[in-house]
Parts: C-alpha cells; sequence; structure tokens
C-alpha cells in the first residue's frame, strides 16, 4: 500500500496492452528524404513562427526557415536541403488546413546538416533559454509545448527538481526507448544545460520497468559529477503525464490548473533533453525526429529518424502497408489523433505512427450503449474526476456544469475512461466538445 | 497502394478499448446466476422452471414491445433485461400463479425501466421494483412459500402455479413459513447449515447462500461486481445483529442465521450492486452498503415484514443520487482544505 | 351583502378593507352556524346509533345500550352526551333489562396506523365476546381481513380474560399463536398472512383488558339497571338509547 | 386515544405514514420544487417550520373551540390563524434575518394554502394528541416531508440526465416516481408497534 | 362563447389531467368510484358556490384582503359540505375522513376564484365553476373507477367479475394511487399530443 502513496506511481490509471515487443529490439534507421516536404509553422501550441523564407529561395539542411513569434513559439529549420516551392496551406493534424512551408529537396540532398553558433554548457539560464528556442525545440512526447517557455521558475518561485520523463507509457511506441539506449551521452548533456537553465539541484530520469535494459543502460554511463538518478517505475497508463509522473517520482500532486512548478519540479521528455543535447552544443535546429512506425498495417516496423515534413504517404509508402489499410494514429493510440487523410506531415511532436488495417481495427463496429454508472472511468481516471457523470453531463450539453462542479478542465484527455467504458461512450471527444464550446461561450 | 488522398476513418483517442463490454458484464452476471437458478429448479422442481421462465419472457418481451413502442433498436442484446428477468424470478416465491409473474415482469421492466429511458436511466432496480409491486398487489399470494424438495416435484405442479389469469391462487397443502418468519413470528431458529445450503422454504432464490456467494466471487473476481456493496451490506448486518442479539438474544437472531437468511445474500451480492442504481465512488459503495443493512436490520428487528432487503435496497436507489453527490473523488491535487465544490 | 363598494378599489381605505372582512366574516359565520344547527340532530343520531349498532354488534343478545363514564371515585356513573372521556364504558342489557356485558373502547399501533376496537366483556363468563374494528387503515386485502375472517373473528366467540383470584389481574393475559395452534381459551389464533395485525389486535386487547378489567370488575354494580329502567330515555339526549 | 410514545409518534408521521406518500398531502410543493435539491431542501425546512408553527396555532385553537363549545368554527378558525401567524412570521424573519429570508422565506406565503399544513392540523386535532405528542407529530410530519422531498429531488436531478420519453417527462415521471418511493415506504410500515 | 366557460375545464383545461391541481383529494379518496364522486361532487359544490359568491362580491372586496376573503368564502362552504355529507352518511363521511376539509386548501377552487370569478360575472363564474368542477369529478372518477375495479374488482360495489377473481391491493394503496394518476397523465399527454 505504501507503494502507491510514496514514490513509485500514481494512483487510478489502467493497463492497455503494451505491444512494443515489434520495435522496442530495432535500432533507428533513417527514412529517405520525401519528393516535397511539408513543414508546419505551427508545429508547437503558441504563435505559428514567421516564414524567413521566400518561395524559390534555396535553403540548406538545418538553415532556420521561419523565426519564433513572440516568446511561446520557437524557430524552424529546413529538414533538408532544396528548393521552397511554396508557402501556402497544408492539410494539418486535426483536419483543418494550417500555413507550411512546402519545400522540394535536391534530389542529391544529403545528411549534412549545417551548423550555427554554438551554446556554450557555461551560459548563462537566459542564453540557454534563448538557445532553445532558437533551436526550435518543442516537447516532443507530443504535447508540442515550446520547451524554452517553461523552463524559467514563476515569479519568486523556484524549480528543485528537474524530471526527465522516460516513461514512455503510450503502447505501441518505443521511440524514447530507443533514445536512451542509442543517445545516452546526448541525454546526458541536455541535462546538463536544462539543470544549469532551471537551476534545479538534482534530476531524476523516471523510466517504466518494461524497459529494463534502458534504465541499466542509463546507469552505467552516468557521469559521476551530474546529480542525476534513474528511478523505475511500474508500469501504468498514463504515467507519462506531467502531473502523475510527478506524484509517482516525487509524492507531490501539482494543484488542480497548476504548472509543475507549483511544487517545484519540471517535467522535459527524454527525447527532448537529447535533442537538446544533440543541438545546442552546435548551434543546429530540429531537422527531424524519431518516429516509431507501427502497428498491424505496417510491414517493416521500426523506428526511424524521419524528416520533420515528411508527409505520411510517403512514409507509409516506404516502410510498406497492408492494402486493407484502414486507419492511422500519429502519436500513440491512447492520446495520438486519428490522421483524416495521408497528406499530413510529419511534426515535432509526432512520435509515433501506428496503422491498422481494417482487420485488425481495434475500435470499429463498435456499438454506444448508455452509461450503466458501472464506475470503471472512475477507477481509471488519473485525475480523480467523474467521468461518468461528465459524460452524462455532456450529452445533455450542460457544459457550464461540467466546469464548475465537475473539473472538467482538470481533465487533460489521457482517454483511460473511454478505453474503460463497456459502453464504449467516446468520453474523451465529448469532454473535447464540452471545452471547445465552454472556450468559445467565454471567448464572446 | 497508399494513395495521397485517401480518406481514413476518422475517431477521436483513445483507440484502443479495452476488452469491456456491457455484454460481457452481464453475460457474466448471468452466468453467475446459473449456480443458484439451477439449484434453485432443482429445490423446488417444475414449479421453479415454469416461474423462471415465465418472468424471463415477460421480461424479455416487455422490453422488445418498449423498444418498438419508443422506436429504439432492440435493446434485448445487452443482456441487461436477461439479468432483469433472471433475478425478478429468483425473487418470487415457488408456487406463485404464473399470471402474476407475468404481470409483475411487465410492470417491472415498463413502470422500473422503460419509462426512464432503458439501460442506465432506471434509477430503481426493475427486478425489484415488480417484487414489490407484485408484493404489495398480491400479498397473500407472494408470501404463500412451498417448501423445497417436495415429493414428485419434477412430475407435477401445485395447483396454485397454474391459476387461471386474474383469479385467486388456491394455496394447496403445506404453506410453510421462511426461516425468518418462523424466526420473528414464533422465535424458532432454523439450523445454519440448512440456511447455507438452501434446505429451506423461501423465495426461488433466497435458499442457497453459498452458491450466491460463488457467484458473487466470480464477478468480483472479474471486477464485473463492486465488492463493497456486499462488504458494507454484510458487515452492518452482521455487526448491529451481533449488537442486537448480544443484548436481547430471545428476541434477536444471531448474526449468522441473519446473514443467511431471506433474501439477504440474492439482494446483497446481486440486486443492490446493480451498477445502475449504486453509487459510483468506492466510499459511497461502502456507504451505500451500510445503509442498506442498516434498513435491513431495523425493518427485520423492528418492522412488521419479517424481511426487508427489498425494501431497503428501493430506499438505498432512491439516496444513491445524494450519495453520488455527497462523495465525489477528490480532483487530483486539489487540497482536502479546499472542500469539494 | 352584495353591494357593491362606493368607493374606487384602487386606492381602499381601511375601513373598505375592515368592512369587507367583516362583513364576509359574518356571512359565513351565521351561514356555519346555521348549517351545523340544521344538521346537528341528524348527525347525532346517525353517530348514536352507529355506536348503539357497535355495542349490539360485541354484545350479542344485547338489545339496549347505556354509556358510563367514571367519575372522580372510579364509580361509574351514566355518560354525559359529549362525555369524550376515555374511561367510557358501554353497558348492554338484554331485552328483560338484564346486564349481558360491557362494551370497551380500545386503541393500539398496528401495522400502518393505530387500530381502534370495541370489545364486548361478558361479566359473568368473564370472557370477550365479541370484536368490532371502529378504525383501521390496515392493508386492503390483508390486515383488514381482522374484520371479516371468520376463522379470526371466531377467536373472539369466548375469549377467555377471567380474573386472577385476588382480582388485581388477569389470570391468563391474552396471548397470539400461531394459526392453528390455539389450545386454551385465552389464546388467539392468528390470521395466515397478517401476522402484525393479528398481533396487534391480541396486545390490543391484552393490554386494555389488564388495565381496565380488573378496576370494572371491581365495579360492576354501578352497571346494574337500578332505578331507571332500560330503554325507556329519550334517544340522543344521553349515552343511553333503546333498540329499535 | 393510546399514549403513544413521542418516538413512536414521530416515526409514524416520518416513515410510515409520510404525508406525501401514504396521504398525498402537500403534493404540488412535492411535484413543483422537486427539480433541484438545493430548492427541496429549503422547501423541506420552511415546510417543517410552517408545520411547527400550525401544530402550535391548532393546539391552541382546538382548546378554545372547545372550551367555548363550536367546533363548527374549526376550520375556517384553523386556516385564518395559522394563515396570519405565518404572515407575522413571514414579516419577522424578513425583519430580523433578511438570509434566512431569502432561503426560507420565499416559500413561506406560498405554504399557508398547502394541505400538508391544514391536514396536520385536522389529524392532530382529530387524533386527540396532548401538546408534546402534537409537537412530535409535526416533527415527524415535517422531517418526513422533506426526506420525500430531498429523495425525490435526487432522482429527478438523476434523471434530467436520461432519455425519459417525452409523454413521461414532468409531472407523470414525478408521480411514477412517487409511486415507486410509496411502495420502498412501505417497508418501514409496522415499525414501532 | 358562453359555453365555452363550461367545455374548457371537461377537456381543455382539465383541471387534474391538464393543469395537474387538486391532486391531493384527487389520490387520496379516489379508491373507490363512489367515493371519488361524493368527493368530486363536494368540490364541484363549493366551486360553483365559491365562484358565484366571489364573482358577486367582486366590487366589494379591497385588492389587499381579497385572499383573506377567499378563503373565509370557501372555508364556509366547506363547513357547510362538511355537515351536509355528515348528515347524508356517516359512513361516506368516514371514508372521506379530514379531506372534506382538505378541499379548502385544494389549490383549484382558490386559483379559480382568483383567477376567474374575481374578473368576471356570476354567470360566466358559475359556468366555469360547473366546468371546472365536473371536469375535476370526471378525472376523480377515472381515477377511481380504474382504482376500484382493479384493487377490489368491482364498480360502485357491485362486483364485476367471477368470485375467484383476484384484487390488485396496491391499486387501493397510496402507490397504486399514483401509478394510476401517472398512467391518466400519459394517456392524456398522448392523445393531446396532436393538438400541441
Amino acid at each position: 500500500m505504501l507503494k502507491w502513496f510514496g514514490a513509485g506511481s500514481f494512483r487510478h490509471g489502467v493497463h492497455p496492452p503494451e505491444a512494443k515487443d515489434a520495435t522496442r529490439d530495432l535500432p533507428i534507421r533513417r527514412l529517405p528524404f520525401a519528393p516535397l516536404l511539408v513543414v508546419p509553422l505551427s508545429q508547437h501550441l503558441g504563435r505559428p513562427s514567421i516564414p524567413v523564407v521566400r518561395e524559390g529561395q534555396q535553403v540548406v539542411r538545418g538553415e532556420p526557415i521561419a523565426r519564433p513569434d513572440g516568446f511561446l513559439s520557437v524557430a524552424m529549420h529546413a529538414p533538408a536541403s532544396g528548393v521552397v516551392k511554396a508557402i501556402g496551406l497544408a492539410p494539418g493534424i486535426a483536419g483543418r488546413m494550417l500555413p507550411a512551408i512546402y519545400l522540394k529537396p535536391l534530389p542529391g540532398s544529403t545528411q549534412e546538416v549545417v551548423e550555427g553558433t554554438p551554446c556554450p554548457l557555461d551560459a548563462t539560464p537566459e542564453q540557454i533559454v534563448h538557445a532553445i528556442q532558437e533551436a526550435g525545440v518543442v516537447g516532443l512526447g507530443g504535447a508540442g509545448f515550446p520547451t524554452h517557455a517553461k523552463l524559467r521558475p514563476p515569479e519568486g518561485g523556484f524549480i528543485d527538481t528537474l524530471i526527465v520523463n522516460g516513461v514512455e507509457c503510450e503502447p505501441y511506441l518505443t521511440t524514447d526507448h530507443r533514445v536512451m539506449l542509442e543517445q545516452r551521452e546526448d541525454i546526458f548533456t541536455g541535462l546538463r544545460f536544462l539543470l544549469a537553465a532551471t537551476g534545479a539541484a538534482r534530476a531524476i530520469i523516471g523510466v517504466e520497468e518494461n524497459k529494463p535494459d534502458a534504465a541499466a543502460h542509463l546507469r552505467e554511463g552516468l557521469p559521476e559529477k551530474l546529480p542525476v538518478s534513474i528511478e523505475v517505475l511500474p508500469v501504468k497508463y498514463p504515467q507519462g503525464a506531467e502531473k502523475m509522473l510527478i506524484e509517482a517520482l516525487l509524492g507531490r500532486r501539482v494543484p488542480p490548473g497548476g504548472l509543475p512548478a507549483s511544487v517545484h519540479a519540471l517535467c522535459v521528455n527524454v527525447a527532448t533533453t537529447a535533442e537538446i543535447g544533440r543541438l545546442l552544443p552546435h548551434g543546429r535546429g530540429i531537422q527531424e525526429r524519431v518516429v516509431t512506425i507501427t502497428g498491424p498495417a505496417v510491414r517493416h516496423k521500426g523506428n526511424y529518424h524521419v524528416p520533420i515534413g515528411t508527409p505520411l504517404h510517403f512514409l507509409l509508402e516506404t516502410v510498406g502497408v497492408e492494402d486493407d489499410l484502414s486507419r492511422v494514429f500519429l502519436g500513440g493510440p491512447m492520446m495520438g489523433s486519428a490522421a483524416p487523410c495521408l497528406d499530413v506531415p510529419i511534426t515535432k511532436g509526432t512520435s509515433g505512427v501506428v496503422a491498422f488495417t481494417e482487420r485488425e481495427s481495434l475500435t470499429t463496429q463498435v456499438v454506444e450503449h448508455p452509461c450503466i454508472r458501472c464506475g470503471y472511468c472512475l477507477d481509471a481516471c488519473p485525475m480523480f474526476l467523474d467521468p461518468s457523470q461528465l459524460g452524462l453531463l455532456a450529452a445533455n450539453e450542460r457544459h457550464q456544469e461540467m466546469a464548475d462542479r465537475h473539473h472538467l478542465m482538470s481533465c487533460f484527455e489521457c482517454g483511460a475512461c473511454a478505453y474503460v467504458c463497456p459502453s464504449h461512450i467516446p468520453l474523451v471527444q465529448r469532454f473535447r466538445v464540452a471545452k471547445a464550446a465552454l472556450r468559445k461561450a467565454k471567448a464572446s | 497502394m497508399v494513395g495521397p488522398t485517401r480518406i481514413l476513418e476518422i475517431r477521436t483517442s483513445p483507440h484502443l478499448l479495452s476488452g469491456h463490454r456491457v455484454e460481457t458484464i452481464m453475460f457474466n452476471v448471468v452466468l453467475a446466476l446459473l449456480p443458484t437458478t439451477a439449484w434453485a429448479i432443482w429445490c423446488f422442481g417444475l414449479k421453479a422452471l415454469l416461474v423462471l421462465v415465465t418472468a424471463l419472457a415477460s421480461c424479455l418481451l416487455t422490453e422488445r414491445a418498449a423498444c418498438a413502442f419508443s422506436d429504439r433498436p432492440s435493446s434485448l442484446g445487452d443482456g441487461s433485461v436477461a439479468i432483469t428477468g433472471l433475478l425478478y424470478g429468483l425473487t418470487l416465491p415457488p408456487g406463485l400463479p404464473l399470471w402474476m409473474v407475468a404481470v409483475g415482469g411487465v410492470i417491472g421492466v415498463a413502470m422500473g425501466k422503460a419509462l426512464f429511458g432503458g439501460l442506465g436511466a432506471n434509477p430503481f432496480n426493475p427486478a425489484l421494483v415488480a417484487r414489490a409491486f407484485l408484493q404489495a398487489a398480491f400479498p397473500v399470494a407472494m408470501t404463500s412459500w412451498l417448501p423445497p424438495f417436495g415429493p414428485d416435484r419434477f412430475g407435477s405442479l401445485p395447483a396454485s402455479t397454474l391459476a387461471p389469469p386474474f383469479s385467486r391462487a388456491v394455496v394447496d397443502g403445506w404453506s410453510g413459513a421462511t426461516p425468518l418468519a418462523a424466526s420473528k413470528f414464533g422465535g424458532e431458529l432454523s439450523a445454519l447449515a440448512d440456511l447455507a445450503t438452501g434446505a429451506v422454504a423461501g423465495s426461488l432464490g433466497e435458499t442457497s447462500g453459498l452458491l450466491i456467494l460463488l457467484g458473487g466471487a466470480w464477478l468480483v473476481a472479474r471486477h464485473m461486481m463492486n465488492w463493497r456493496i456486499p462488504v458494507g451490506i454484510f458487515t452492518v448486518v452482521a455487526g448491529a445483529s451481533a449488537l442486537l442479539h448480544f443484548v436481547a438474544p430471545e428476541s434477536h437472531a444471531p448474526p449468522g442465521f441473519m446473514l443467511f437468511s431471506g433474501g439477504l445474500m440474492l439482494g446483497a451480492v446481486f440486486m443492490a450492486t446493480d451498477m445502475v442504481g449504486s453509487p459510483v465512488t468506492g466510499a459511497g459503495c461502502l456507504l451505500y452498503g451500510a445503509l442498506i443493512g442498516a434498513l435491513v436490520v431495523v425493518i427485520r428487528a423492528w418492522g412488521g415484514m419479517p424481511e426487508g432487503v427489498m425494501y431497503a435496497i428501493l430506499l438505498a436507489n432512491a439516496v444513491s443520487p445524494h450519495i453520488d453527490r455527497w462523495i465525489r473523488p477528490r480532483v487530483f491535487g486539489q487540497v482536502a482544505a479546499e472542500g469539494d465544490g | 351583502m352584495s353591494t357593491p363598494a362606493p368607493l374606487p378599489t384602487a386606492d381602499p381605505s381601511a375601513w373598505s378593507m375592515a368592512r369587507a372582512l367583516v362583513g364576509v366574516g359574518l356571512v359565513c359565520g351565521l351561514l356555519i352556524v346555521f348549517v351545523y344547527e340544521a344538521t346537528r340532530p341528524t348527525i347525532e343520531r346517525a353517530r348514536a346509533e352507529a355506536l348503539r349498532r357497535a355495542v349490539f354488534e360485541v354484545l350479542p343478545g344485547a338489545a339496549s345500550s347505556q354509556s358510563f363514564e367514571p367519575d372522580e371515585n372510579g364509580r361509574y356513573i351514566p355518560a354525559g352526551a359529549n362525555s369524550s372521556s376515555e374511561e367510557i364504558v358501554h353497558a348492554g342489557y338484554d331485552t328483560d333489562g338484564r346486564l349481558v356485558g360491557l362494551a370497551l373502547d380500545a386503541a393500539g399501533m398496528g401495522y400502518q396506523d393505530v387500530i381502534r376496537l370495541l370489545y364486548g366483556y361478558a361479566t359473568e363468563a368473564e370472557a370477550i365476546i365479541g370484536v368490532q374494528v371502529l378504525e383501521s387503515r390496515e392493508t386492503p386485502g390483508l390486515g383488514d381481513r381482522v374484520e371479516s375472517d371468520p376463522g379470526f373473528q371466531a377467536n373472539f366467540e369466548r375469549l377467555d380474560v377471567s380474573l386472577a383470584a385476588d382480582g388485581q389481574t388477569i389470570l391468563h393475559p391474552i396471548e397470539v399463536v400461531k394459526p392453528g395452534e390455539k389450545q386454551h381459551p385465552w389464546q388467539i389464533d392468528g390470521l395466515t398472512g397478517a401476522t402484525i395485525t393479528s398481533n396487534a389486535i391480541g396486545s390490543i386487547l391484552r393490554v386494555s383488558t389488564l388495565a381496565r378489567l380488573p378496576a370494572i370488575h371491581a365495579r360492576l354494580g354501578d352497571f346494574e339497571p337500578k332505578d331507571s329502567e332500560p330503554g325507556d330515555s329519550e334517544p340522543g339526549d344521553s349515552g343511553k338509547e333503546v333498540a329499535p | 386515544m393510546p399514549d403513544q410514545g413521542l418516538g413512536s409518534i414521530f416515526l409514524n408521521a416520518c416513515l410510515i405514514n409520510n404525508f406525501v406518500l401514504a396521504y398525498f398531502l402537500g403534493l404540488c410543493p412535492f411535484l413543483g420544487v422537486s427539480n433541484r435539491l438545493e430548492t427541496a431542501v429549503r422547501m423541506g425546512g420552511a415546510v417543517s417550520f410552517v408545520m411547527l408553527v400550525a401544530s402550535v396555532c391548532s393546539f391552541g385553537i382546538e382548546r378554545v373551540l372547545v372550551a367555548i363549545d363550536a367546533p363548527y368554527l374549526r376550520l375556517i378558525s384553523f386556516i385564518v390563524v395559522i394563515a396570519s401567524t405565518v404572515q407575522l412570521v413571514e414579516m419577522f424573519i424578513r425583519k430580523t434575518s433578511p438570509a434566512l429570508f431569502r432561503s426560507l422565506g420565499i416559500f413561506l406565503p406560498l405554504i399557508t394554502t398547502n394541505c400538508a399544513i391544514l391536514g396536520l392540523a385536522l389529524f392532530q386535532t382529530n387524533k386527540g394528541y396532548d401538546f408534546a405528542q402534537s409537537i412530535a407529530y409535526a416533527l415527524g410530519a415535517g422531517a418526513g416531508f422533506t426526506l420525500a422531498l430531498v429523495l425525490m429531488a435526487g432522482l429527478r436531478e438523476k434523471l434530467e440526465l436520461a432519455p425519459v420519453p417525452d409523454p413521461v417527462r414532468g409531472t407523470a415521471l414525478a408521480l411514477v416516481l412517487a409511486g415507486i418511493l410509496s411502495m420502498a415506504f412501505m417497508g418501514f410500515a409496522g415499525l414501532g408497534v | 362563447m358562453n359555453a365555452d366557460e363550461f367545455w374548457k375545464g371537461l377537456w381543455r383545461e382539465n383541471p387534474i389531467f391538464v393543469q395537474v391541481l387538486g391532486m391531493c383529494p384527487a389520490l387520496a379518496v379516489s379508491n373507490t368510484a363512489r367515493n371519488a364522486l361524493a368527493m368530486g361532487l363536494a368540490t364541484l359544490f363549493v366551486l360553483v358556490a365559491s365562484n358565484a359568491v366571489v364573482a358577486l362580491l367582486r366590487d366589494f372586496v379591497p385588492k389587499q384582503v381579497r385572499i383573506a376573503t377567499f378563503i373565509l368564502i370557501i372555508a364556509t362552504f366547506v363547513t357547510v359540505v362538511d355537515y351536509t355529507i355528515q348528515a347524508v352518511s356517516l359512513e361516506l363521511h368516514r371514508a372521506l375522513g379530514a379531506f372534506i376539509s382538505l378541499i379548502v386548501v385544494n389549490c383549484l377552487i382558490l386559483g379559480r376564484a382568483e383567477a376567474f370569478a374575481s374578473r368576471n360575472g356570476i354567470g360566466r363564474s358559475i359556468l366555469d365553476g360547473a366546468g371546472m368542477g365536473l371536469g375535476f369529478t370526471l378525472a376523480l372518477f377515472c381515477l377511481g373507477a380504474v382504482r376500484e375495479i382493479l384493487g377490489s374488482g368491482s364498480l360502485f360495489g357491485v362486483a364485476l367479475f367471477h368470485a375467484e377473481f383476484q384484487p390488485w391491493v396496491i391499486m387501493l394503496l397510496p402507490s397504486g394511487g399514483f401509478f394510476t394518476l401517472a398512467a391518466w397523465l400519459m394517456l392524456f399527454s398522448r392523445w393531446r399530443a396532436p393538438d400541441a
């Protein structure tokens, strides 16, 4: 029982099938450039970046092609050497058209990356934060929050612990797993930058116990003077969520609506950390990321370095998919979104591509039943909400009541409730609709 | 091959579902009820079979008709009505006229469920609504008990079973008292072993406590039943009756008797745990169970009726929205002092 | 009373308000008193008749009755018409003017609500010889069978309530047994399916007989038709009435 | 009248012969304000309070009427005295405690002509309760009314989210719920024999 | 349309089935058709009489004391009815019990006095009272008939079925009253659905 409350794990949560075996042991490989890359200008939360290139301009791989628009925004870099074909709209993941830079790689484009001004390890925190922004680093776990924006402790507050999220609780995905195995030194370098930027005294890398090799590998190479420990956590979804991870590792609970900084902690994804360690010493920006491409419909499953902006259809063609492909998810199956079409490009937040065939589709042919108030969702919800009641209220469009009395805004859409719901009620979708309606009502 | 403009099926996350399905849950409840049902038929013979079949059929047909009437797709598939029918049948006395069984089935499903909007909307357990209706409508027939293991129980039927519709039930032969009635009005206690195995007079399903517990254990093991509800009920009933028995042994039965007699087992394990009518939180379920237990003891000890499980559960059903209102999970990270909105 | 108000209703004076209220109140009061006086004789006759019928019902053989109430010395004296004493006793006399028995009120909690009974006590036999339910809200078809069930009513053909030798208490207080298990004359055979109600009736009778019979029995002489001939008084003006 | 214990009278008025569920008294507020738990609680409180006032009043009136031998004025004086007392109480509350007035006061005028109040006055008189018994009866009746109202409000709030068929929605649904509650309350029959 | 004042109460604005007023007496004494009818007629009388008097006095009574006067008038007529029923049949009086007195607080009567009679002439008020009263009586009878037929197997005390008929006791109990009224309300809302 003690383990439930202390460091170990958070309460509630679910245990979806992990389905990581197919790719966990496959080293990261490189994917070729697509004939046309589509780099959306808004791959992060916040203001879209502002293009600094013209149509027809030639760019070199790694060269900045867009600059941040304000603090809550990051720079973009050319994922390949080539010509800017157009700056226009491209299909985004939510089905909407978003501004993007169309880049046609040159036929002989190499993997060579141009270097910028390196950021030294002994730079001031402000310099590091700025460098991270200029490197275009956003949370690679999927949320896409500009990393530099959360490094500064709040006014009057402080951060004592830096948490590196190597949990990767989403089923199917092995991106972070491979990064931990293959980019250990980058992670430690990144950690040094982050510790310097935040002023945190120590760092903890949290790894779920289904990745013992990663934990052991990190431990072995741990530099002596780095105040970093590696904690192995039991497997549970959604342990990768900031608040859950902080509770699991520190036993601190972030209050509703609060940030991790309010409990003096900061969470950074392990892949993001590695990327910082990889880019900053060379003054580079993000041009590619590690993506797990897997799922029953994929022939050559694996972990790939994928250039940002690679359209889904090219990616799937390259790895080969079954003919009866029916659904593709960007990110994991729990929190990722379904791709509306195969024109959608890989962005910085895309940690995985999971493709299903019609046969294997996990949620097709489900009939929605009325809520029978079984309470499974209450036992699943890591935020201790009452999804059952929220779902009923949502169905009756009582959105205000959901927010006022049932803490709708604490829901971070992990999907644990809908996962366990025996009535197959699309709870998360209803909550999203409700939140959108509330935002709209508030705005008007 | 993969075309760039291919439109895919869109659905919001999560894209994985656990194996839980309403149908599976309901199927398992039926499965858990089977030993009790089989034992009831073995104890009471042909009449029990007929009562159960009639109960099931009337409930299923009513649900089908209600669906047709309100232009809903048939909801027979979700299996919840089958449970209602089976549970309802198990609460009836073995010799009840079949026409009354059918009336109760129609009332239970129509009034206890369809009127409120079907599955998930019924605030009360439909099987108990049906039984309470019958108890109020035909009190004599509902309290005429036949002993188990009667001679020739598979070859003959009591006259009451086949009473023509709307006619009085002729109670023929021996009409036994249930152990509870015998204890309450006659001061006699049945042997615990008889109670546990079911060799006593009573409703079809209130005979064997052990088989009911077995079914309950199956459901608990499969996470398809909230164990807190029966535990709450058993704890309070055992505790309160132990206290009463200690204070006044001559007028109050010992806890073992209280637990295994009457409909307590069936009610606690299968009726009170009906997910729709019970609270959703763990603490709420414990409280709900405790409330049922307390009501059962109060009604049994001081009320006019020998048995109070049915009323206790119906009353607790009515209280359960309040329990859900008062006991809500405290949202993650909220400090206790802040209180609950 | 229908004179329209001369003042505009928009600005009523206190006077017009008072006039309206007092006027209406006065007329209403008059109407009520008138109806009350007009119907009172009929109602009282009907009430007396109902009571008498009940008394005759529980005292088979009685042809006339008179109500008594105890005075401050415990002596039973003929009761006034509007006496509401709870200790009231109705004596029943046969055609020859001999005391048949006494009818007593009793009440107690039943299954649903208070049950009110009238029971006939045969003074010589020292037994209850009839019970009539005056008021009950028992479950129709179940608890209310105590009024109609012939088997149950048979209990009260002669229910022994004889006093103990010292005259201070009942020798065998009334008890209710399970249906079909009556063995002694002081036992009541319970009613199948209406255990609570039959228990309640038994308990009401037991409590009432224990409490009242010893005292009444000690003063039996008060009820003997002394100087006044039974059956000669006017109906309605006292508790004493004639058989039709 | 038998000397019924005060507890027994309370239980009887509260559970066994619940004013709403067994006597159908006070159905208008029962059906009218049982949509929301909050109003239901406040209404229950207001009714209980007026019941207490009415009980005391009618006990006094009955004594007066017996003394002047005018039973025919019972009904008219009950209603007038209860109505005016409640009016006075309302004014008093408005003056002394605006908060209490806001929570209970707005219901008071509605309640004066409520059958549960007059019913209580008439029943306690018919049963011939003494002063303490009358108070117990009024408290029980008030508690029972509040209980029924609160249970009903909980059920109705829950059913607001359910797909109740249209012809049933509204009063008919409330009546069905009341009927089932009434059946459930039958379980209390015989308590305190 | 004078006739309309009368007919509306029977159907379109039926006090019980449509306006859902005066339910306490409707449910409490409708366990037999006879009681229901007696209660209905008593209410009808009070309604007509109070409507007539209120209409008569409508210019005489100032606004401030209107309700008080109405209650006085209604209470008077109820007392009259109470004693009349007692004189006619003690048994009926016992069956109806306190619910006769409770006619005073039947919202229907005060409602009609306030909403109609205090604004209309005596003729129209009487018609309105009669219509509403008959509608109330009709509804009460509908309830009482169903409850008595099922609950006792008889109508007006006359047995309708064979001797072996099993009465549905619940119909005589409070819960049966609730259910029967609910059923009638549902029926009515279905019947009226096309109008709405």
